[in-house]
Formats: structure tokens, C-alpha cells, sequence
């Protein structure tokens, strides 16, 4: 075990998974010799040369798409998006070829290529460097999403995405970047996809949430105990697409109260999908309405960012709507 | 209806008559030779490009036909453009096409059988693409990735398998084909892009054939020439008659050949004409004189490829038209054959969509297989 | 009255608005001298020319681009989309500008342009020509979005998407173009933005669907009386941005029970957002699961797309589901 | 960590002292005249000129310091590039500007002063953008549309509204700036072909400074220039000195004029050179070397045009140490008074997403306020 941060974390994932298999290649805006911005690809270009750490002109569209016909023809691309607010120019590549290419060929041919980037806010980032936007990608058919919330995961994640056999958006908030550091195992490991994980057990509510929100959730659940005595069960959903129903089914089994934490705007934001999910299969096990805490249906703000995002009163305000009912 | 036409001459439309520009040409439209080609082409190679095209214009019939009585859904004619087999036929086995949706003979040239190309037409039981779309055809067989239908989209993924072939340090040399619309996409922009700085072993033909659906080509771009946007992009450009299919070959072969040589990538621009319409749901009348179509049928590319092979003595009148014949018959029979073929099971719907089904995608199945057995209790026919 | 199919409802939209203010103007691929693919826009350019009615080059990109300049500057664009499945190019506009300028300009902006287009499956259209992805606009905050179900409405919103100062997407199911005829004012009428339309009084569930789904959902909720004695309430959506909340709690109110229907997939389909909403602020009116019939979680087929869309049996299913709870 | 540099030179790194392809310039390296201006220049805008340069220099500065100690967000230094605002002064007050998001001498030759900038970078309660955004400037009043961080998306918005302009029968032109790296981009192919299609009155200015992040512009494409992609458009492309604000100057009142004339869009590369981090967040340390930064600095716009101004006489070195020193002080207590200033209202979270906010913000509204009690209530600080 070493002690790391999410950054060297996801840099030792891609460091072991070119070491094991030359098939796998990175590419992306200043991932070479600047080592990314956030250095998650730093020195791999000492190590494995310009032909498999491709710094590429500005266009995530040709990016992405360029990396579809490499995973066609058989290698294993990592592209990175500099900052997922820019993933948008591709957006045809993803929905025309990325999703679709394994179904429009008739299973002939598919494209496992892990797009990953930097997501999410809380770093003064504004408009273009803070979005959560995995609502557009779990909407569309043929890719997986996945949003890890601590180093470990990011490292078991990204090595099982890398190894899939399909697309997997992989998003990385980065104002986890650098601010946990925790064990990390040296020998190699995969977190499956498709596994939420039970963060903190807990008997009155269950909380759903991801990413950055992970540890928010967790705040406002310490502080529910000791104020109200409440007890939060917090699920780290971990990957958002195939998203981990019998996790959250098995958890409304006890506690009967859902709550769900994320950064994305309201309005379609995956909470959406799964207070729906349950409204249809569980309502049943529903003693309370289901709650959601979430970005504003507005673009993000520079101005007061952190008012923007879900906090720990906003949580608590769900708690007590859900606990009071 | 008052159709509005524009007033334009045949040379306004035709960017290949315009003599301000160079065009590549071997064979004149009388079918006479213009240049020597340097490589000598066997009559063997030069009767096979003939029978290329012969049997892509009689599918394309068929196609049509088909489209008409319901048994295909939607058809992109081809006939006019047949020369893009040249190009094709310069690849070798192990080289990559990510053509696009007008270009049977191409898919002919790489091996596929009109069986294979009707089942897929058809979406019967032995479509490879498995019912999954319309007008597009490939087959890992055949190293032919089908096309996305939203046009362009496959530039960028052939210049990333070339790309991939060259780290892999394999001579492949992948090849896409797409029309002059295509290139106002932003696809073509970094795809042209990205071959020129890493140096792709790709060649990407332009299938200029005068109109994007009702938009003249030059009307798509104030450009003079589409190949000279190769410039742009520190790539080669060069325009060729694109229906003198020895043209296509040769330039092809020189493109593949530097592409296989490590010397990069090479954009094609192929002067060509649609003769019929942008596909079988078009009404051309509504956007082009039939005068200009009329003028532009002299250019047939079978017609005068025919004229040259029969005036150099590689082909006599009677080959000619046991040609057609034996490929009138054939297809015919195929056609026939297919017509008989099972549709494809409801299970398609799920399939494909990942290496394995997800959670949702099973749920989905058992509500759809629940919903049948409600159809029949109701009598609702669904299909 | 004059009677008119939706796509000369459109037209006259167009023509009308076209007429009495010359700061609208349309562009697209073929919308001029072909009149468009559909014909929508027949006939425009014989009257306005073709400075108003713009035939473009290939890139949905471009086009919504341009059509957001020329916003900026003070015209009033329709950007026609030729089928709504070839926007993804234009998503980076979208998204970044189309849906931002207004905020991020600090209000001194803004571009009301309305991007148009075919929507929707069944008519045989493949992968490509089919595609129902009304829930990337809905999740974008700063877009409004339109489907109109009859010939009447798709008229009166498509002016009111004009002259509005917000920008719209407004998406025409293409099997409903020539299928349904009806009388349409021929003076001047707006259907107002954010109003759904109760198309068939009911007691026992309140059926919310949209486009073409309204017609198969009332053929369902006619077997479905005949069969069984319910009487189901189905509410035609029309705007799907911002949708008409009060309409549906109201409904709901006297029924307690929901279903809704759409095309487009499940997963984070505007269903979802529908139950989240419901189960959310009015769990308590409810009396059983809320259903969804849905597209499935799949790219759209070609073989079988009558067994893809929702149809009568799916929806009678949820039906039972909901009324034999 | 070892630092990996390429082997090369300067000559490699800044296109324009490449003498394989031409170059407009009107002052050398030294600061003489190479080349005597058709148009006149007054000792006025001579001044301007100068004067603009250092106003940006100076607040370029001020705003990278205000950045360490976290009153502005992230800050995009200008040091280098101040000499577009030479092709901005070529404008009228009526035509349109879309810039990037580096061009601080742009807003100030437009009539923008400091203050204004100052309130816009720390998104203080006179913030014209609401605090919605960093790093980007506009205003109405102005006519500079701010850009969207997203490079080059705000391309076809100028386009577009030249086309607008056109249209309604203004004389109006739009001008966009954006730099190398932007030319990657879908947007910018897209802009080129409309403009060039549609002859839009607009001038499109890249800011070729060498670099996009750690990419050199070498790397960004393979075309031996940027300028040289307008054929692929029909649009004419036209490379000058961007360090060279009286080339700058002249070749925008040309482009703007043959805009304004109905003759269509020009393409300007300018080669300059970012003396500074890519923004305040960056480390350039990390892939080029201090040695080519160094070299580069003698190039520097302002150096050069004020041993221009002082060698015909327009500027004394008094005078010179006078403009300095006078907008120093002005703008260091600009400075002070924009600290002093409220921040924005929480309100500006929910304001300007639609013309009225729709019901479900007005949900959220009251969310927030809620939220913002129970914060007090619980003793929880969160801004
Ligand atoms: C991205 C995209 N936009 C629009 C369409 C609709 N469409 C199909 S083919 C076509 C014209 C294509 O013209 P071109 O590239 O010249 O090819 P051609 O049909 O002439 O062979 C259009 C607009 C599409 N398929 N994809
Ligand atoms: C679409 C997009 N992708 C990535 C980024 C991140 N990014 C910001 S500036 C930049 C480089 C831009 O280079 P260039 O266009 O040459 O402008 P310069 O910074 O040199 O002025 C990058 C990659 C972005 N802002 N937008
Ligand atoms: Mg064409
Ligand atoms: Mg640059």
C-alpha cells in the first residue's frame, strides 16, 4: 500500500495498464509534455513515447473520434478531455459512433475507449471548468458512466474501464484531485463496474450520491446524527450507468426514506432517474416522499459557486422532509 | 408547385469541366486515352473494373425496385459514381474502407456478393448489420467499417485506424470515401487535421458529384476546388475525373502506396455526377433541370469505360453484352433467393448495445416479451 | 378555418411570421429551392428570397452557430435541423451558447433563435431518422422545448417560439406531418409556451405523453374502457420545457394514479423526470406505482420499430399495473 | 521531475521569422520602418496606439497580481500580444467585436476603461457578466460580444451576426480574434465555409502566439501556415507581424473596408508570442524553455513601437516615461476603488437563465433562501 492522492492514483492506473498492454494508448490536448493540466498523465511520455501519449491539436471532436477508429481497430485509447465542459464538440462522435458502433455494425466491430476528464465543481472554476454533466451521457444507450469519489476507486475503476469491452465515460471530480489521500493497494486491482458501495450504514434514510457530493453527504450525516439522531446510510453510486439498483432497492428495504445528493442541475439530473426507478418498481417501501438535492437549473455560477452546489443545510433540509413526513 | 431553378449552365454545375482547374484524366468521355499511365493494367484487372461497375449499376436497379415494393427501406442511387471502384481496387486485403452510403460498387470491388448486400438491404435474417439501420453495408470480412448515417462521421475514425495500423508499426493504409456535403462537416476538419500532423496512412476520396441533396457543390463551399483544401492541412490534394475509373485507380494506388511508405496521407477529390436521385424518398425536380441530368448521362462512366475497353481491343460488343447479361441473370436469382429469406427474431432490439446486457436492457426484454403475449390476448396486430 | 396537415400548419407559421416582422429568416440544409426535405418550408424562398430563407452548407454546427450570431445582432433565425437525430454536431452551440449567452453576457444578450426539426420514429427511419432526444435540451438549463401532437398546436407554438426571447427547440414528430388533418385558424394565434392540454377527461389515472404518443395513448385508453371501465385522463404535454407541473398535480389529484408515455428512452427520458417531480412534492396523492412506457434503453432499430415504440399493450400494461395495484 | 523539452529552435517555434513564407510587416525587430504605409497615420493614433499597449501591459500586470492573492479567479496574461489592438482601432464604433479571452488592449482600444475591466475580473458587484463567468470581457456598449470560454465557439456568432448585418442592409462588420489553438476546431471550418459562402462582412484574426497551452503551433497542424487555410474556403488569407501594431492596424482597415465594400471576409494570421503562463494556473516551465522566452522577449510589441515612435519623432523618452508613470498610478487606484466594492447579491445565481424565470428556478429560489436560514440556524459557514 502507498499513500496517494486521485491524480496519482489515476496516473498509476494508466502507468500499470500501458506497462500490461501495448494496446492501450492516451491521447488528448497537453497530456504529453505538459503532462495534462492536472498532471494525471505526467511522465507517461517519458515512459512510453510520443506514438502511445499523443498530444493532439484542439478538437475534442476529432479526439474522440480519432480514438473511436484506433478502438476499431484494436487498441485500447484513454482520451482525455482537458475539462468535461469542453466534451460538448464531440458530442456527435459519442452519440453517432461511440454508442452506437458495436449496434450499427451488427456487432462486428466496437469501440472500448475511456473518455475521462476532469468534472464537476467547487474550484472557482465557472461556467466551462465545473460542470457535472453525466445526464447526457447515462441518457444515451451504449455507454457506461462512472464517477469515482476517492482515490482507491479512481485507480480499481479506471483499470476495470480500460480492460471493458465497451465505452465508459469516466469522470473525475477534481476537486478530489488532491484533496484525499488514502491507501492505495501496489499490487493490481479492479473496482467492477456496475457496484455501488455502502459508505456509512445507517437505519432511518438512505442517501444516494456521488462524486465530491460523497463527502458533503457524509458532513451533513454527522451532523443529522448528533443533531436529530438520525442515522444516514450513504451509497456511493460509484458508476452511474449501469447504476447499482439492488444497492439502493436493498437499503429502501430497511430504511423506507431516499434521499439523493448531486451536483448536476435538477431537472434530469440522474436523481431524477432514480427516484423514478423506485416511484415505478418500490414504491412500497416508500414511508416518505423522495427527496433530491442538486445543482440548480441554471449554468454554473462563478459568483457564489458554493451556494450552487448542495451543502450540508441543503441536506439536512431533505433529511428533516423526508424524516418528518 | 412552381419549381424554382436557378439559371445555370451544365459547366456551372460540373466542377470537372471547368478548365481553370487541373483534373487528372486518363481516358477522354469519348472513351479515347488521354495520358499514358506509367502502371501497365492487366486486361484481366481492366475487364474486372468493368464487371465492377456493370454489376453495381444492376443492383442499383434492383435496389430501386425494391425500395418500390416496400422490401428495402430507403435506397441512396449509385448509378453515375460506379468509377469509385477504382479506388477501392487499389487496396490490398488487409487495408480498411470506411466508406459511406453510396458506393456499391466499392463494397462489390472488396469481395462482398449482391447476396450479402441485398440481406443487408433487406434487414433479413442474414443481414450482417443486424437490422440495425438503412442504406449503409460493411462486413469485418471485408475490412469494410459501415458508415454512420450522419455524413462525415467516419473520417475521423478511418484516420484513427490508420493511426492505430502505424503505432502498430502494420502497413495498412485505411481508406474512406464521402461526398463533396460531407466536407463542411467539422468531421472532415479534424479528421483532415489529425492525418496531416500524425502523418496517417489514409486516403480520403471526395465524391464530388455536383450536389449535396438539392446544394450545388459550388454553393457548399466558395472554395475553388475541394482538394485544394489538402493545403489547409499540410496534406496533398489532387482532383481526378471521378468517373474514369483508371484515373481512380491510379491515383489511389499512388496515395496508397505513399500512405504505406510512412509519407503520409493524401485527400482525393473525384469529379463525378448522381444521375438519379439523393435517394429513393428524393424529388430532384424540385432543385435541378432534367436537361442537366440528360447532359450529364454522356459522362456515364460504364458507357464510356466500355468505349475505351472495346476501342483498345480488351473487351469485343459481344463480351460486352454477355457481361450484362450473365449479371442481369444472376442477381435476378439472388433477388429471388433473398425475397425467400426469414426476417430477422424481435431479439435484435437488444442487441449489441454492450458486450453484455445491462440490468435495464433485461427488464426491457421481459416488459417487451409480456407486451407480446398482451398483443395476442388483445388481437392487436403491432407489426 | 381552413383545414391543414402539420406540415402546412408549420409552413403558414413560418410564412405568417416571416411576413409580419422581416427580422425572422430561415436557414438550414434544403430548406430553400427544395423547400426543405419535408417541405416545411415550401415555397419561402419564391417569396422572401434567398437572403431570408438560407440554403447552407452541411453542418448543423454551423448553422445553429450562425443562427445564434444573428440573433445576437437582433434578427429572429429558424434553424432547421433536417432531422433532429443530425444535431449533435451543433451540441457544443447549444449548450455553450445557445443556452448561456443570455447569462453569460449578464442579460445584455440574448439569442431567440428556434432550432426545428423532425423528430421521432415509426416511419421507418433507422437509427438515424428516428431518434426522440428531447432529454439533452430539457436537462440543459436556458432552453425551452417544444412538441407539438396536432396540425392546431403545432402552428400556434411554433409562432409563439418565434416571437418569445428565449431561445427554443422545437421538435415535430415526423409520422404526425401528413397523418392528422384538422382545422387551423387562419388569423393570427399563439398557443402559449409551458401549457399542456387535457386532450381526454378521466377519473381513474392521468395518462402525460407528448407528439405522437398522445394518439397511441388514445387509442390504448379506448380499449382500455371498453375492456375494463377505466377512464384515463391523458394530458398532451406540448412544451416539455418547462413543463406544465400544476396540469399534471392537478390531474392527479382527482385520479392519484400515473402513467406517462414517451418515445424516447427510459433512462433519463423526461418520464423520469415527471415521476421524480411527482413522487417528490405530491407522493401523497398517489395510489399506486407510478408507470412509464417507454422507448427501450437501446439505439433505435430498424427491424421491429413498431415493437420498439410504445403501443397499445405497453401502455395498457402500465394501465393494469397502476389500477390493479 | 525531469522536464522534457524538444530540440528546437526559435525559428522553429515562431513561424514568422521563417522566411519561406511571407510576412506583412511595417516595422522591423529594431523598430524602423520596413515597408512606407499607403495610408497616413496621424501622430494621434500613432499615440493611441502606444498608449493602448501600455494600458494593457500595465493592467495585464495588476490583474495577475490580483490573481495571487485570489481577488480575480484566474487571470489569461496578455504580456506580448497588446499589438491587435492595432487591428481593433482599424473598427468604427458601429462594427462588432467577438474576442477571446487575452486581448486586453482590444476592450481598451474600444473605448473600455480600466475600471470596467477590473469590476468584470472580480466579478464585484459592478460586474456588467453578473459574476457568470472568468476571464472573459464584453459589453453592449461596446459592441464586444464577451467570449465563451470554449475556444473559437464564439467564431460562427460572428459570422453570423455579419450576416445579420448584411442582411438588414448595415455597413456594419464583425470582427472575431481567437488563437491558433482554436483553428482545430469544428467552429472555426464551420465559420470560414459560411463566411466565405455567404460573403459575410467579417474579419477573422488569429492570434498565432506560438503555443496552445504546451502544444506549439507547429504541432497544432500540419499546413506550413494558418493564413494559407482561407483558400480551402475562398476566403483570402493574409499572414502579417502580430507584433507589429501599425501592420496590424492596416491590414484590419483593408479587411474591414473590403468587408464593408460587400467583398467578403478576410482571414489575418497574426504571429506573436505569449511572453507569459498560458493563464495563471499554468506552468510553462513544464514544456518550453526559459531560453525561448527570453529570445522572444526582444520582440516584444511595445519596446519595438516605442523605438518606432521615438525614431520619427512621435514620442520623446520623456514622454514615453510619462505615459508610464501617468497610467500607473491611474491604475493602481482604479485598483484600489474596484476593491472596495460590494460583491454580488446570491440573487445573481437564478438571474438571466431565461428572459422570466421559469417555475422550476423560482422552486430552487426559494430552496436557496430556505437553505441559507437553516445555514444560520446550524451555525454553518459555507461561503
Ligand atoms: C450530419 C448530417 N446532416 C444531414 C444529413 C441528411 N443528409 C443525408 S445525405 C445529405 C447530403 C449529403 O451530400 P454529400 O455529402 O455530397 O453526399 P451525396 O449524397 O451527394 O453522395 C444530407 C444533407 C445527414 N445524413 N447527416
Ligand atoms: C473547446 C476547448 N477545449 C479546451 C479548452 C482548454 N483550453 C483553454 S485555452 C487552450 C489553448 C488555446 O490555445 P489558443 O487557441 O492558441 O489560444 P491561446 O491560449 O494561445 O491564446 C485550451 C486547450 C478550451 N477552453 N476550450
Ligand atoms: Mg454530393
Ligand atoms: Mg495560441
Amino acid at each position: 500500500m502507498v499513500v496517494m492522492n486521485m491524480v496519482q492514483a489515476l496516473n498509476s492506473a494508466l502507468r500499470e495498464e500501458m506497462r500490461r498492454d501495448r494496446r492501450v494508448v492516451v491521447l488528448g490536448e497537453d497530456v504529453g509534455r505538459r503532462g495534462g493540466v492536472f498532471l494525471v498523465t505526467e511522465g507517461l511520455i517519458d515512459e512510453f513515447g510520443h506514438e502511445r501519449v499523443m498530444d493532439t491539436p484542439l478538437t475534442e471532436g476529432g479526439i474522440v473520434g480519432v480514438a473511436i477508429g484506433m478502438a476499431l481497430y484494436g487498441l485500447r485509447p484513454v482520451a482525455e478531455i482537458q475539462f468535461i465542459d469542453f466534451v460538448y464538440e464531440a458530442f456527435d462522435q459519442i452519440v453517432t459512433n461511440l454508442s452506437k458502433v458495436r449496434r450499427r455494425t451488427g456487432g462486428m466491430y466496437s469501440a472500448p475507449v475511456v473518455v475521462r476528464g476532469p468534472c464537476c465543481g467547487g474550484v472557482k472554476g465557472g461556467m466551462f471548468h465545473s460542470q457535472s454533466n453525466e445526464s447526457y451521457f447515462v441518457h444515451t444507450a451504449g455507454l457506461k458512466v462512472v464517477m469515482p469519489s476517492r482515490p482507491y476507486d479512481a485507480k480499481g475503476l479506471l483499470k476495470a474501464a480500460i480492460r471493458g469491452e465497451d465505452p465508459v465515460i469516466f469522470l473525475e471530480p477534481k476537486i478530489l484531485y488532491r484533496s484525499i489521500r488514502e491507501e492505495v493497494p501496489e499490487h493490481d486491482y479492479t473496482v467492477p463496474i456496475g457496484e455501488a458501495r455502502v459508505v456509512q450504514e445507517g437505519s432511518d434514510v438512505t442517501l444516494v450520491t456521488w462524486g465530491a457530493m460523497v463527502h458533503k453527504s457524509l458532513e451533513a450525516s454527522k451532523i443529522a446524527r448528533a443533531k436529530y439522531g438520525w442515522e444516514v446510510e450513504v451509497i456511493d453510486l460509484r458508476t452511474l450507468f449501469p447504476f447499482d439498483k439492488e444497492a439502493i432497492l436493498k437499503s429502501l428495504e430497511k430504511t423506507g426514506r431516499l434521499v439523493v445528493v448531486h451536483e448536476a442541475p435538477k431537472t434530469l439530473g440522474l436523481g431524477a432517474e432514480i427516484a423514478a426507478y423506485v416511484a415505478e418498481n418500490a414504491i412500497e417501501l416508500l414511508k416518505a416522499p423522495i427527496a433530491r438535492v442538486t445543482g440548480f437549473d441554471v449554468p454554473y455560477p462563478l459568483a457564489h459557486e458554493k451556494l450552487y452546489l448542495p451543502n450540508e443545510a441543503r441536506i439536512i433540509m431533505a433529511l428533516s422532509k423526508v424524516m418528518n413526513y | 408547385m412552381a419549381h424554382h431553378f436557378e439559371a445555370h449552365k451544365v459547366e456551372e454545375v460540373l466542377p470537372f469541366i471547368d478548365a481553370a482547374v487541373s483534373l487528372r484524366r486518363f481516358i477522354d468521355e469519348e472513351g479515347n486515352p488521354v495520358e499514358e499511365t506509367k502502371v501497365q493494367l492487366s486486361s484481366e484487372l481492366l475487364l474486372k473494373m468493368y464487371v465492377t461497375m456493370v454489376r453495381a449499376r444492376i443492383l442499383d436497379e434492383w435496389l430501386l425496385k425494391m425500395q418500390r415494393v416496400g422490401r428495402v427501406a430507403i435506397h441512396a442511387p449509385n448509378a453515375g459514381q460506379e468509377a469509385i471502384a477504382g479506388a477501392v481496387m487499389a487496396l490490398r486485403e488487409e487495408d480498411w474502407l470506411f466508406p459511406s452510403y453510396r458506393e456499391l460498387s466499392a463494397y462489390i470491388a472488396r469481395g462482398m456478393s449482391e447476396e450479402e448486400i441485398i440481406d443487408r438491404a433487406m434487414a433479413n435474417a442474414d443481414d450482417p448489420l443486424r437490422g440495425s439501420e438503412f442504406a449503409v453495408y460493411g462486413n469485418e470480412k471485408y475490412n469494410i467499417v459501415p458508415a454512420p448515417v450522419p455524413v462525415g462521421a467516419q473520417i475521423p475514425l478511418a484516420v484513427g485506424a490508420a493511426i492505430a495500423a502505424k503505432i502498430l508499426g502494420h502497413k495498412v493504409v485505411a481508406m474512406t470515401i464521402f461526398g463533396d456535403g460531407a466536407t463542411s462537416r467539422g468531421d472532415f476538419h479534424s479528421g483532415m487535421n489529425f492525418a496531416g500532423v500524425f502523418k496517417a496512412p489514409v486516403v480520403l476520396v471526395i465524391q464530388n458529384n455536383g450536389w449535396a441533396i438539392s446544394l450545388p457543390s459550388r454553393r457548399q463551399t466558395a472554395a475553388k476546388t475541394l482538394a485544394i483544401r489538402g493545403v489547409g492541412y499540410g496534406v496533398p490534394g489532387i482532383r481526378v475525373d471521378g468517373n474514369d475509373i483508371v484515373a481512380m485507380y491510379i491515383t489511389a494506388l499512388e496515395a496508397a502506396e505513399r500512405a504505406r511508405a510512412g509519407e503520409g496521407p493524401t485527400l482525393i477529390e473525384a469529379l463525378t455526377y448522381r444521375l438519379g436521385p439523393h435517394t429513393t424518398a428524393d424529388d430532384p425536380d424540385r432543385y435541378r433541370s432534367k436537361e442537366e441530368v440528360k447532359l450529364m448521362e454522356r459522362l456515364d462512366p460504364i458507357v464510356r469505360f466500355g468505349k475505351y475497353l472495346k476501342g483498345r481491343g480488351v473487351m469485343t460488343e459481344r463480351e460486352e453484352r454477355d457481361i450484362w447479361k450473365e449479371w442481369g441473370e444472376k442477381i435476378e436469382s439472388i433477388v429471388k433467393k433473398c425475397y425467400e429469406k426469414p426476417s430477422l427474431p424481435v431479439s435484435v432490439i437488444f442487441e449489441n448495445v454492450y458486450s453484455e446486457p445491462t440490468w435495464n436492457l433485461k427488464e426491457q426484454m421481459e416488459e417487451l416479451e409480456e407486451s407480446l403475449r398482451i398483443m395476442k390476448e388483445l388481437g392487436v396486430k403491432v407489426e
